[in-house]
């Protein structure tokens, strides 16, 4: 147990072994997002009132599901770096975090455009709405740490700094998702909520599954492939880079 | 040694009276001016006042908090803290007096919006009330953001990105509170929730703020 | 299959432009994602031939 | 000994500008850590007080020396910053740096420091008016507080004229026969100062 967690200190190792799991999920992102997005657009029947359009859901639901996730994701490797003091957590972290803030412009924009036939407008005050715009400038703000504290405190720092604020913003976000809905409820007539949807047949969710598989392993790919470079720009300058990629860095 | 940065910053406090006046001046500025922009047989001013007066507060606190610890980093005092006693306690210290720095002006400037906003007088207390918890948690979170931004050029910009977000809770409670009481309707519960939110920041945010201040290598 | 013809399927009930643009984003966002890693390898071979000519230099 | 660091490496993420270094610091030793610019001197002091997570490797205080409250009384620092609130009269500056150790004087002992480093007559103006040399003399006057046993400065004898030279020399001899110890950078040779050479390269 405990060689299997240093295994991950070395930084040499993820390198190299993640060239294969990022191919894996690279290869099961592709099938699964194939096969729920072909499924939902083509094949899964028409809602029930003969609606086409919540075909966006196929998109929609994974999206803002992923939205949350990863930046809790980012929070639990913020914890890890923290308190067992992975090298390779803040760069994974780092990696996965433009792969969330493209899940929540997703989410809002196809929120927007199912909204539109829906309610009639792009945009409502809904509760989901407003906190997943606010969910957007959490990874704006994260972002911005990562690519301006370095300057200011050194890269070490700054993957420290980015974990602690994200841990304080993954501790918000239920805060203000509460905070949201309260206020949606004074503030919203009751017709133009998001309510439950009927229940689905197995015909259309199934897709569903199958397409929030897939943005699952979308995200480890793209997280895996980003971290492998990213890793490799900050550690440059160490031994190992030159073993394991002489190409790059030995060839004069 | 507690002592010592006790009465530093307490000394601190009243020599500084442009410190205490600025955001103030600043807050009473835009809340005069809002009025000009409105129809007002349109809208009503009583309803308005009190959201104009918490965006107001948001604004105006944030303005300048990216200099809460930047003077102290500058003439390396923080560097002397941080080899005795360590920086929490200086941290609350920092936090309790730079927030009488602005809830006192913010003691003067409520009954000044509630008379220019035509709202009852008999909403006061529970108004200043509301008012001292916001301004509470508003300063705790954008002094962690002030940690993080410590030594970086144009701080104010990702002071807004980090703070504002996190800050929504705060101002849609304390908005509920103000319009629950507004409407003669019962106000404890969005007043409970805004407490209870500004304890849970000020007992972890102190932290935060602390172990990010640690981080600094200047 | 819910769908009749090839023109249905584009017109999706009428809503045809509301779901159209989503996946059009959806794929934008894709390429992007995929797209971007290859910028830091950019960087990465800048600041390696930015040392190279440094040591060159000396 | 006072303190021993083991096998320093000085690195800024990707730079690293040196490693290996080690070396130990004994009662009433006086050292002086010399260097051209820019190899990081200052980062090295304020990596020892602990400031500069950028000085990996091993520091190791003396046992008594190790606790907080200890080190804030033993150890003191000055750099090149003046941690002075420039709002706050000398005589409450001189207070608090004091405070900040958990030292409190009387106020004959206060007037005293405040003779001994030409500040007379100055307790109650603001510390915003006082110059570079007058400013470094009160962080300085810290040195007299009985319980240290380690000064670290960093190029101290900037902005003090040849007089106060003198007397900082003196202080510092005087601190080195009462068993304490000190490390210092300095671009000038002071006449006066026997002491070890530590080089950084």
């Amino acid at each position: 147990m405990w060689q299997w967690f240093h295994k991950w200190g070395s930084a040499k190792w993820f390198y190299q072994a993640s060239a294969a799991w990022s191919r894996v999920f690279g290869y099961f992102a592709l099938l699964f997002l194939t096969l729920g997005l072909v499924w939902g657009f083509v094949f899964a029947p028409a809602d029930y009132q003969m609606n086409h359009n919540y075909r966006i859901m196929y998109l929609h639901v994974p999206s803002a599901m992923l939205a949350q996730i990863t930046y809790l994701l980012i929070a639990i490797l913020g914890l890890v770096n923290l308190v067992w003091k992975i090298k390779i957590t803040p760069i994974l972290a780092r990696a996965v975090l433009p792969f969330g803030a493209s899940c929540v412009l997703l989410a809002l924009l196809s929120g927007a455009f199912w909204g539109r036939p829906t309610w009639g407008t792009y945009w409502i005050w809904d509760a989901r709405l407003t906190s997943t715009l606010f969910l957007f400038f959490l990874y704006m703000g994260l972002w911005a740490c990562y690519s301006l504290l370095p300057a200011s405190m050194g890269r070490n720092s700054a993957y420290k700094a980015a974990a602690i604020v994200a841990i304080v913003g993954s501790v918000n976000i239920p805060i203000i998702k509460f905070s949201v809905e309260w206020w949606n409820t004074l503030h919203q007539p009751a017709s133009i909520r998001l309510t439950q949807r009927p229940a689905m047949p197995a015909s259309m969710y199934l897709p569903l599954f199958a397409s929030i598989i897939g943005f699952y392993c979308l995200m480890v790919y793209l997280m895996l492939k980003r971290a492998r470079l990213l890793l490799l720009e900050d550690e440059l300058h160490k031994a190992w880079v030159k073993e394991v990629e002489p190409k790059l860095v030995g060839g004069s | 040694m507690i002592n010592a940065m006790l009465r530093r910053e307490w000394l601190l406090l009243w020599r500084r009276p442009q410190d205490m006046l600025q955001p103030i001046t600043l807050l009473l500025l835009l809340i005069l001016v809002f009025p000009m922009a409105l129809d007002l047989t349109q809208f009503s001013l009583p309803s308005l006042g009190w959201p104009v007066l918490l965006n107001a507060v948001l604004l105006s606190l944030l303005l300048g908090m990216e200099q809460l610890f930047a003077e102290d980093q500058r003439t390396g005092y923080l560097d002397q803290v941080r080899m005795s006693y360590g920086l929490y306690a200086y941290v609350l210290i920092k936090l309790v007096c730079h927030w009488l720095r602005v809830w006192l002006p913010l003691v003067v400037v409520l009954p000044l919006v509630i008379f220019f906003y035509q709202m009852p007088l008999s909403a006061l207390p529970v108004l200043l009330l509301a008012l001292s918890l916001a301004s509470a948690a508003v300063v705790v979170f954008a002094a962690f953001a002030a940690a993080l931004t410590l030594g970086l050029a144009r701080a104010g910009m990702l002071m807004a990105l980090l703070v504002l977000p996190l800050l929504v809770p705060v101002l849609v409670f304390a908005a509920a509170t103000g319009q629950a009481v507004l409407m003669v309707e019962p106000w404890q519960g969005a007043i409970l929730w805004l407490a209870a939110i500004t304890c849970l920041a000020w007992s972890l945010l102190p932290w935060a703020i602390s172990s990010v201040l640690e981080l600094a290598n200047h | 299959m819910p769908f009749d013809s090839l023109a249905e399927f584009w017109s999706m009930g009428g809503h045809g432009f509301y779901v159209w643009t989503v996946v059009l984003f959806f794929a934008l966002l894709l390429v992007l994602n995929l797209v971007s890693p290859s910028f830091i390898t950019r960087r990465i071979k800048a600041r390696l031939k930015r040392q190279q000519q440094l040591q060159q230099r000396r | 000994m006072i303190l021993q660091a083991v096998n320093l490496a000085l690195r800024f993420d990707d730079w690293q500008l040196w490693r290996g270094l080690s070396f130990t610091i004994a009662q009433a030793e006086l050292v002086h850590l010399r260097a051209a610019n820019g190899r990081g001197k200052t980062s090295l002091l304020r990596g020892l007080m602990g400031l500069n997570h950028w000085l990996e490797g091993d520091v190791r205080w003396a046992v008594d020396m190790q606790a907080e409250e200890d080190f804030a009384a033993k150890v003191l620092f000055v750099g090149h910053k003046t941690p002075l609130a420039s709002e706050l009269s000398v005589l409450e500056n001189l207070q608090l740096l004091q405070g900040l150790r958990g030292q409190v004087s009387s106020q004959q002992q206060l007037a005293a420091t405040l003779q001994d480093i030409g500040l007379q007559g100055f307790a109650d103006m603001p510390a915003k008016w006082l110059s570079a040399g007058q400013s470094r003399r009160l962080v300085l006057s810290q040195c007299d507080l009985p319980s240290l046993r380690f000064w670290c400065f960093d190029e101290p004898f900037v902005a003090l004229d040849k007089m106060y030279v003198e007397w900082l020399v003196a202080k510092i001899q005087a601190f080195q026969l009462s068993g304490g110890a000190v490390l210092f950078t300095s671009h000038q040779e002071i006449p006066g100062l026997a002491a070890r050479e530590l080089y950084l390269d």
